[in-house]
C-alpha cells in the first residue's frame, strides 16, 4: 500500500515532463507521417507549463487542485488536439478525487480510470479510429482490472501500460478516422499514431513516479 | 542542419511576430486586454452587429489575422504554428467581437479547432453570449463528396471569411449571417499542391520528405498528406487535374459566375500563380463560365512551402454582393 | 536535379505570366496595341499629367507591373527574367503614358536598363515626347556613401515610385514630379539578405550557392553577390546589422518620421517578417523615430529567393503627403 | 581572297548561334559567379531570334539589311545589357557596309571593327573594366593590323581570337567597375568575365565560318 499526496503528484507530472521531453522528436517524426510534425512540441510544450505551474503552488494544495491547474496551464499553453483533450483528462482526474488530501491506491486508479474516460468524452472517439484512445482506454480497463483483482498500485499500473503499448502498438494497422490524419484514409495504414505513442511515454512515466 | 529561418528563439515566435504585426498595423489591430493572442479589429464591433471570430494555428499568414477588420472579421484568435488556439484566447475574442446580437465562429474543420472553440463557445454561452459555429470544409481533396462535413477548411476560407463578414457588417440578422456563411462555404472548393514542405520554427526540420522531382495532390496546408503522390507535371497540366475535380463538384452552367483564388503555399512565385491562372482562365472560357472577380498571391500559407491552391466559389447575385462589399484589414482591402 | 516550378515552358513564362495577369486584372490593366510586354493602366495617363513609366526585369512581381494604376505608374515595360526590357515596349509604353505634359522613366540602376531606357528615350524624342529619367539607387549595400549615383535600386523602388506617382497624379509640373521623384529615391534606404537561391525558370538551377548555414549580406535582386557572407544569425541581429547601416547614412534627428517597408525576397514568410518588424519597432522607439505607415510582404521578390530587405524612406511632409496619396493598383492599393 | 555575301553571313549567324547555344550552360555559370546568372540564356535568346530572323528574308537582301534585321531581332529578343550592345554592334557593321552587295575581305574587317566600336560607344566601357569590351577591343585592333599587313582575311580573324581569348582572359585578374558585377568590388577579382567569355565563342565562330 502506497500513498499519494501533493509532493509526488508533483512528481509525476515532473517525471512525465521530463520523459516527454526526451521523446520529443521521435513524436514530432510520427506526426510529420501522418499529421503536422508538431505532437512532440505540442507535449513538450504543454507538460513544461504544468511543471512551471505546479512550481508555483504551495505544499498544501489539494490533489484537486494541482489537478485543475496542470489542466488549466497545458489548455493555454498547447491548445491543438492535445490541449482540450489532456486538460479534460486533468479536470476529470481532479473530480474522481476530490476532497481528498492524500491518495489512496484506488484513488489513483480512480483518477487514471477518469482521465481516460476524459480524453475519450472530449475527443469522442471509439477504440480503433487510431488515436490516443486506443492506448488510454486498454489501459485504464487494465488498470482498473487488476486494481479490482487486488493487485498493488504498482502491478496494476504495470497492467495499464502493457496494455496501453499493446494499444498503441496496434494503431499502426488502423486507418485513421478522427483528427488530422482521417484525411488519409489507407495511406494511414502502418504508422504508429503519435498521440498513442506520447500515450505510452506518459504511462510509464506515471508509473516510475507512483508506484 | 537545420533549415534557414530568420527567427530569434523558434518557441517565441508567434509571440514576436504578433508584436510586429501590432507594431505594423496600430490603426487597425489591437490585442485584447490580458490576452495578447486576442486580435481585434479597431473599427468593427459594434451594438447590434453579429460578430465574426475566426481564428486558428500560426504559420497560414495572411490567414487569420491579416483578415481582421471593417467589413470582415471582428475578431481572430491565434494559436502556436499549426496549432488551434486554446479556448480562453478564442473567448477574449468572442467578447470583443459581441455586439448583442449573436457571434458566429468560423473557423477551418480540424478536431483540434473544433475542441477548442467548442469548448470557448460553451463559455461564452455562461457570458450570455450566442455563438453559432460555420466550418470550412472546402478542401475537396480532404474526403469523398458524400462525406463533405468531414472535409478540411482551407485557402477557401479567405471567400467564406470574406462573404460572412460582408453579411454581418451590413448588419443583418444572426439567422441570415449564418445562412450566408454555410452558403458560402457550400460554394467553395480548393485543391492544392505541394513542392517542397516547410519547416517549424522549433524544430527547423523538414516537416515532410519529397523527392526531387515529385509533388503530392491534395496535400493540407500543415503538411498533411494529399491525395496522392506524383511526378512533378507541368503547369497547364497540375491546373487540369484541379480544375477537373472543382467543376466535377461545383457543376457550373454555361453563363454562370465564380471568383477565383489562386493560392500560393508560400514559396511559389506570382510568376507561377499568374501562369497557373491563365490556365483557369482558357479552361473557364471552353465552357462559359465567367470570371467575376480573381485573387492571385499569398492567402493562405504553409509557413515556406511551396506549392499552389486553386480555389472557385461559385456564385449567386448574394454571394457576389457579399465578395465585393468593401473591407478595410490590415493585409487586406476590397471594394 | 532541376529545381521545381509550377511552368511549362521556361521560354515562356513571362509571357504567360502577362497573359495570366491580364486574365486577372482586366480592370486594372491592359497591354499596348501590339506590345504585350507594355503593360498600360486603364485609368491613369491623361492629358496634361506627367506620365510615369517604370519597368526592368521579371522576376520582381509584384514590381514593376503590380505598380502599375491610378495615383502611381502609368504603365510598365516587362523584360525577361532578370532581364531589362528592349527599347521597343519601352516606347510604347511612354507613348499610352504620355499626356502632353513630359514622361519620367524611373527604374532601378542596373547597366542594361539604362541602354534599353536611353534608347527608348531617343526614340521617344523622335516622336516629340520629352523623357526625363530618375533611376533608383536605394541600396546601401551595392556602393559606398559617396558613390550613390552607383548604388542599384531595389525594394526602395515601391517608396519611390509610389511619391513621383502621386505628384504625377496630382498634375503638378514636369520639373516638380522629377524634383519630388529624386527626392524620393534621396531619401530612401534600402539593405537586403538573402538565405537560400532562387532560379531561372530557363535553367532551374540555382542562380547561386550558399551554405546551409550562411547568409549573404546585401545581396541584389538578382542573385549579385552582396557585401558580406557569414553564418546565418538571429532575426534581431541581422535586422540591427542592417538597421545601423540604414539609420546611419539617413542620420534622422529624435522626432522624425520615416516609412518601413519589411520586403520579402521571396519564399521567406510574413511570420519572419513581422518579427524583424518587431525589432524594427523597439530600435526606432529607442531613437525617438516614429513610424508614419509600414507595409510587410512580398513587394520586390526574386522569384522564389529566400531572404528580406528592410527599407526606410525619411519623410518630409511633402513625402508623407505623397504616400498617403491614394492610389489603386493590380496589386496594390493605398489611401 | 575570299568573297563574302548575304548567304554567308547567314551561315556566320547560324554558325555563332550553334557556338552560343552549346556554350549556354558554361555563360550562365560564369554570370552566377559575379551577376545574375542569365547570360548564357540571354545570348542564346538572342542568337535564336536572329537565326529565326534571317531564316525569313530571301538571298537578295543586302548585307546592310541582313545585319539591321539582326540588330532588331537581338535587341527585341534580349533586352538586358546584352542586347543594346550586340543590337549597336550590328547597326555599326550595317553602316560600315552600306550600299555593298558582296564583302571583300577588307569590308568584313571594317564590318567587325566597327561592332568592337559600337560595343564601346554603347556602353562606355574603357579597356580594363572587366567586361566584353576587354575581348572585343583587343580583337578589332589585331584584325585591323593584321589587314594592315595584307594578311588574309582567315588570319586576320585567328589574330582576332587570339587576342579576344588573352583579352577574355586577362578579365580574371580585374576589378569590375561597370554592369552588375561592378558593385563586387575586390570579390570580382579570379573570375572570368561573362560577356568576355561569349565574345570569345562568336569571335570563333565568326572565324571559323568566314575565313
Ligand atoms: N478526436 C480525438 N480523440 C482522441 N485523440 C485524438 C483526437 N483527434 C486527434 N487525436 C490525437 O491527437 C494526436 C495529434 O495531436 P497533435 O499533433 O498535438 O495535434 P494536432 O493534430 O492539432 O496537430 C493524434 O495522433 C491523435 O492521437
Ligand atoms: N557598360 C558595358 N559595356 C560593355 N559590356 C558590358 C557593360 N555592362 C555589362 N557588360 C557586359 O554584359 C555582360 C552581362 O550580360 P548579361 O548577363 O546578358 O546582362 P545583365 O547584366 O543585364 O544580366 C557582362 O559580363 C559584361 O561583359
Ligand atoms: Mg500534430
Ligand atoms: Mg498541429
Ligand atoms: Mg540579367
Ligand atoms: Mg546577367
Amino acid at each position: 500500500m502506497t500513498s499519494t499526496d501533493t509532493a509526488k503528484l508533483k512528481r509525476m507530472f515532473d517525471a512525465i515532463a521530463a520523459a516527454i521531453d526526451a521523446d520529443k522528436d521521435r513524436l514530432c517524426r510520427l506526426d510529420g507521417v501522418i499529421g503536422d510534425a508538431d505532437h512532440g512540441i505540442a507535449m513538450a510544450l504543454g507538460f513544461g507549463a504544468v511543471r512551471d505551474a505546479l512550481d508555483q503552488i504551495d505544499a498544501s494544495t489539494e490533489p484537486t487542485a494541482l489537478l485543475n491547474t496542470a489542466a488549466k496551464s497545458f489548455l493555454n499553453a498547447v491548445g491543438a488536439s492535445s490541449g482540450p483533450l489532456y486538460a479534460t483528462a486533468f479536470m476529470r482526474g481532479a473530480a474522481a478525487v476530490k476532497g481528498k488530501a492524500i491518495l489512496e491506491d484506488a484513488d489513483v486508479i480512480a483518477m487514471f480510470r477518469a482521465m481516460a474516460q476524459g480524453i475519450q468524452d472530449r475527443g469522442k472517439a471509439e477504440l480503433g479510429e487510431k488515436t490516443m484512445v486506443d492506448a488510454w482506454l486498454p489501459a485504464a480497463q487494465a488498470a482498473g482490472v487488476a486494481q479490482q483483482a487486488g493487485k498493488s498500485l504498482s502491478e496494476s499500473l504495470d497492467a495499464a501500460l502493457a496494455a496501453a503499448e499493446s494499444g498503441a502498438e496496434a494503431t499502426k494497422d488502423m486507418i485513421a478516422t478522427k483528427g488530422r490524419s482521417s484525411r488519409l484514409g489507407e495511406r494511414s495504414i502502418g504508422h504508429l499514431d503519435p498521440g498513442a505513442a506520447s500515450a505510452v511515454t506518459i504511462i510509464r512515466a506515471m508509473r516510475n513516479s507512483l508506484a | 542542419m537545420q533549415t534557414k529561418k530568420i527567427i530569434n528563439d523558434g518557441n517565441r515566435s508567434v509571440d514576436e511576430m504578433l508584436e510586429g504585426i501590432l507594431a505594423a498595423h496600430p490603426h487597425h489591430l489591437r490585442s485584447a486586454e490580458g490576452s495578447p493572442r486576442s486580435i481585434i479589429a479597431r473599427d468593427g464591433p459594434r451594438p447590434g452587429k453579429v460578430g465574426l471570430v475566426i481564428g486558428g494555428g500560426s504559420g497560414h499568414e495572411p490567414t487569420f489575422l491579416g483578415f481582421v477588420g471593417k467589413g470582415l472579421a471582428d475578431a481572430a484568435a491565434i494559436g502556436n504554428v499549426f496549432a488551434s488556439p486554446p479556448p480562453d484566447p478564442i473567448l477574449e475574442c468572442a467578447k470583443a467581437a459581441s455586439g448583442g446580437a449573436g457571434v458566429l465562429f468560423m473557423y477551418g474543420n480540424y478536431a483540434g479547432d473544433v475542441m477548442n472553440f467548442d469548448m470557448a463557445a460553451e463559455m461564452a454561452a455562461m457570458d450570455d453570449i450566442e455563438v453559432r459555429t460555420v466550418l470550412t470544409t472546402d478542401d475537396v481533396a480532404s474526403a469523398p463528396r458524400d462525406q463533405r462535413q468531414k472535409r478540411r477548411g482551407v485557402a477557401g476560407n479567405f471567400f467564406i471569411f470574406k462573404a460572412a463578414g460582408a453579411a454581418c457588417d451590413r448588419m443583418l440578422s444572426f439567422d441570415e449571417c449564418e445562412r450566408i456563411a454555410r452558403k458560402a462555404n457550400d460554394h467553395t472548393f480548393t485543391m492544392g499542391v505541394a513542392l517542397s514542405p516547410c519547416s517549424l520554427p522549433q524544430t527547423r526540420r523538414p516537416n515532410f520528405e519529397i523527392g526531387p522531382d515529385e509533388m503530392e495532390i491534395g496535400m493540407g496546408i500543415h503538411g498533411e498528406p494529399g491525395i496522392a503522390r506524383g511526378k512533378l507535371k507541368t503547369a497547364d497540366e497540375i491546373t487540369d487535374e484541379m480544375l477537373e475535380k472543382i467543376l466535377d463538384e461545383m457543376a457550373p452552367a454555361r453563363g454562370d459566375k465564380v471568383a477565383v483564388l489562386v493560392n500560393s503555399l508560400g514559396s511559389t512565385p506570382l510568376m507561377e500563380l499568374y501562369i497557373m491562372n491563365r490556365r483557369i482562365k482558357q479552361r473557364l472560357d471552353d465552357i462559359g463560365v465567367s470570371v467575376h472577380a480573381t485573387w492571385v498571391g499569398n492567402y493562405c500559407t504553409s509557413l515556406e512551402m511551396a506549392g499552389a491552391s486553386v480555389t472557385l466559389m461559385h456564385l449567386d447575385g448574394e454571394l457576389q454582393e457579399m465578395l465585393d462589399h468593401p473591407c478595410d484589414c490590415a493585409m487586406f482591402r476590397a471594394g
